[in-house]
């Protein structure tokens, strides 16, 4: 694996095609603010045309003729299925049970998945105000599997979270399992992480593992980027790099101003 | 986006409907099941327990027709004419062998059940039965401290019907349904079931449902049936389509006194016809045409935008 | 006050007038099935002109054409001002205090204006199975005023009620103003019983007290149907007839087949 | 039925806003009122706490025009773009005269404590907050005992703001308020407040409201004051209306950054103009144009039918 000069894909368009994919069979997907918001809609358009986009804001079934410049956009109302209040949306799709995948980002990301949306050093003197949890906490409790995607840094996966927005596999699968078990949960819990460099899944003990390194990125790449020694798969895949219907999807009709791609 | 889940009522009882299956056929006087809780007498379905605010004629029947062993709701009547007799003999001790257990609620208490069960919260805090004798009767109905205050109030648990049976004036074939006029708790008790039969006047393509989205009481991500059949909520209405048939409503008086007349109706109106077409065969055409409203009274038309 | 041969009017449509006037200068009723139905529906023609009708079925400002059958009837829903879930309708407009009179029906009342609809005798083996709460219970408990009409006789006026629906004046004003107080009612409880005989208000201590005697009943004759020894009130009046236009809207308009009035 | 209560901007905030309120301008991305905003700006109201699930662009240019000493939301963020500067600026004390105290909650905590406000309830149960340090960061969410398992939840008190600002696209003289598109908690956070002011983009005749009683989100019995403003959601969108000005959105971000650069934009667009025709006329014709939406998206028209 060697990085070559120019690949004709950014590494945001490799890790939004890579979201993309991990959600070919799913059927009902939560959408969040950002990132998750394109990789769902070119999910839609590629791997999973039968997705049932939920946005927070209150659409179930949205079919976004252009890509939303937010989680609330005319355009995911026209032409959707249903229109609720967000007392509906949270209490009987979330809440209830319907959400099969739950689609984050985070900030800060821990070796077993938790997440900090809130603050960047003390909660009542921060170095940095993040905007919070806005639906986070309650996708990570309710969603039946949660999906991050974002992009890596030591800055962003680190030994120890400042704050728990977003609880993942907290200290560890066992714990984890007995809590959500007890509480009774509906979420398992996080179930793959896709970055600008690789896609990581969950051992079954709880903790993050490399599984496939995206083209251009190197396993020194992603050590370098990481807080702690992160965990390879034995069989470390290559990831597939965006085909050419993939790339057109998003430069064209998804991301024409290359928001989320630049 | 869902697939077709169109069915006719025989099948869709057959396969959505157990023996031993709690079952709300809900619609607060709008939109009432009956042609669904025919097929259920039809088909001899036995010991339902039937959740319902008011058990309303189609209890009536169905607890006469021997398919429930058990009742939770919060008011018993004939709304506006008199009481039910089928189920007041079995209450009352008159028909010993066919006893019905009771659990009792106010209207609020049963939405917040349903409410409960369709957000899959352990409990719905509400303000009533302070002081009642309710509690009592049902010791299901409990209090519950705020953590803010010394203040008490009470709670109900969640109900999450096996199945869920909804009137609608209409739905798209992947069962995403819309209704105006009254909603009663037809979306509550639907997203707390754990199956769900939608009956419509009308099956619409989608785009009619995706033309006006705010109006989608129940996505068809959690229906399993949906069931053409016009007039299926006679003799309670639709609104828009056809009005309360009060004579139905106050011709059953008699009828229910008497054990011997209802099951002599039974035997003609529901067992003796094969399905609801029949039934409104039966009815005739004209008793029909009294029933439509007088003149439409469009709702008009809102504008949601392209955005492209 | 002598018994007079025919009045022109019969006892059950001088209680709906009576009913119907004592709404004069409310804003918002709750309207209960059977007779609160055709008296507030009376009252909205006469007296409160801008008197706004809920009813529990979910809508708020109905104007209906016809009588309303029952509680829930088409009439209500077109013309009216906002059709809600009954979730919306419980929560929102009666538990969150909007309504200023709800108007109840009884099987039994005693002399602190607690309503029995639900049995006749033991709960468990009834003698007589009555309809039961539906929203009495919380009317009584929610909205700031009640008021009730019914027939009256002694199986309906009971020294005590057999089962506590609806809250009223429990076991006399004091305690029923520390419990309304202690447990945060919204609602001072029932202010007027409205009956065939006549109209009656509620002593400070919270117990019933004849005001009115309808043309035609005596003291006598409502001693007779009364289950407690009633008081009277110092300056007991005599109501009023029903007017022509009242009968006229009574017998013409809102109930031509006398179902209410017979 | 109510009498009418229309009112100018000016005279709406100026009657039911004062000083140390608590003020909620809610809408959720769609129909945020930023005229609202902009005049409790220019009356120089202070002390207010801004409830908000979002506080978005309004409430930075609020917060930057100093009327707030508190801010009550769950995600913080110009959605889409970046940060909110002159909170951010305040938040990590970069600006230590103007404090402004914080109390955080997620989307669902925020609906739930409206609801609780509308529903008069001690406090609104709920599944979230579960190993997070959102109860530690705000120890008003609580866990609340199940009163029929050992199942403990959380719990969010109510909230019921002083004033509720709504924006909506039409509602009679009386206050009888409709919207189609996103609902966000409009109806809560009106439910739920003592005072409430609705902000539309077009006044109707009672007979518009009455024709489509499903679509009333909140009866005139509980508005204080009407305002008829076109585009009083700029530079968020009204559906069906206009866009999003994703260029507003955009612009504000190297604004934001700068607190001189954001006082000098209230010194143009807030204290420089005195209503919002006149931020419009300043916005121009050709820029509104661009923001309608590209083509109609009727609804269609169902029928209530008449019943007498």
């Amino acid at each position: 694996m060697t990085v070559t000069s120019d690949p004709g894909f950014s590494r945001s368009e490799m890790m939004i095609v890579a979201a993309a994919r991990a959600l070919e069979g799913q059927h009902v997907c939560f959408v969040g603010v950002g990132l998750p918001n394109i990789a769902v809609n070119l999910a839609q358009r590629t791997v999973a045309p039968s997705l049932e986009m939920v946005y927070e804001a209150g659409v179930f079934g949205a079919r976004p003729s252009r890509l939303p410049l937010s989680i609330g956009d005319p355009t995911i109302v026209t032409g959707s299925t249903a229109v609720v209040s967000m007392l509906e949306l949270f209490g009987y799709y979330l809440q209830g049970g319907l959400i099969d995948v739950g689609f984050l980002g985070a900030a800060q990301i821990d070796r077993f998945g938790n997440i900090n949306t809130t603050v960047i050093g003390d909660y009542e003197h921060p170095r940095t105000r993040l905007p919070g949890s806005g639906g986070a906490c309650e996708i990570a409790i309710n969603a039946r599997q949660v999906f991050v995607i974002m992009r890596q840094s030591k800055r962003s996966f680190v030994e120890s979270i400042d704050f728990r927005t977003s609880p993942g596999n907290l200290g560890g699968a066992e714990q984890a399992e007995r809590i959500r078990r007890e509480g009774g949960w509906l979420g398992r819990g996080p179930s793959i992480v896709v970055t600008d460099l690789g896609i990581y899944r969950f051992d079954d003990d709880g903790e993050m593992r490399l599984d496939s390194l995206h083209p251009g990125a190197t396993l020194d790449g992603v050590r370098e980027t990481i807080g702690w020694e992160i965990r390879v798969a034995d069989s470390l895949a290559a990831t597939p790099p965006p085909s050419a219907g993939e790339l057109r999807l998003v430069r064209e009709e998804l991301d024409p101003g290359g928001v989320y791609t630049r | 986006m869902t697939a077709p889940k169109v069915a006719s009522m025989r099948d869709a009882i057959a396969d959505l409907v157990r023996d031993g299956d709690t079952v709300a056929i809900e619609g607060f006087t709008h939109l009432i099941g009956f042609s669904a809780g025919h097929e259920i007498i039809r088909q001899r379905r036995r010991d339902l327990t039937l959740a319902r605010l008011t058990p309303d004629l189609v209890y009536d029947q169905m607890i006469a027709g021997g398919v429930a062993s058990k009742l939770i709701f919060s008011w018993l009547g004939n709304p506006g004419v008199g009481g039910l007799g089928a189920i007041r003999r079995r209450i009352e001790g008159e028909i010993r062998d066919q006893p019905l257990a009771l659990e009792e609620y106010s209207h609020f208490g049963m939405v917040g059940r349903y409410t409960a069960g369709a957000m899959n919260l352990p409990f719905f805090p509400l303000r009533s039965y302070f002081e009642t004798d309710l509690p009592v009767a049902n010791p299901l109905i409990r209090p519950v401290e705020s953590p803010y205050s010394d203040e008490r109030i009470y709670a109900v648990p969640p109900l999450k019907p096996d199945v869920a049976i909804v009137h609608a004036q209409r739905a798209s074939a992947a069962g995403d349904t819309q209704v105006w006029g009254l909603l009663g708790c037809q979306k509550e008790v639907a997203f707390a079931a754990d199956r769900v039969i939608v009956v419509v006047e009308e099956l619409v393509e989608d785009e009619v449902v995706r033309s006006d989205p705010n109006r989608t009481i129940i996505p068809g991500l959690i229906v399993d049936a949906v069931v053409l059949e016009p007039w299926g909520a006679h003799p309670s209405y639709v609104q828009g389509a056809y009005d309360r048939d009060n004579r139905f409503y106050l011709d059953w008086d008699p009828i229910t006194r008497d054990e011997d007349a209802i099951q002599a109706w039974l035997e003609e109106w529901v067992y003796g016809v094969a399905d609801r077409a029949e039934y409104m065969a039966k009815l005739g055409a004209e008793r029909m045409a009294s029933l439509r409203p007088s003149a439409a009274a469009p709702s008009g038309s809102v504008d949601y935008g392209a955005y492209r």
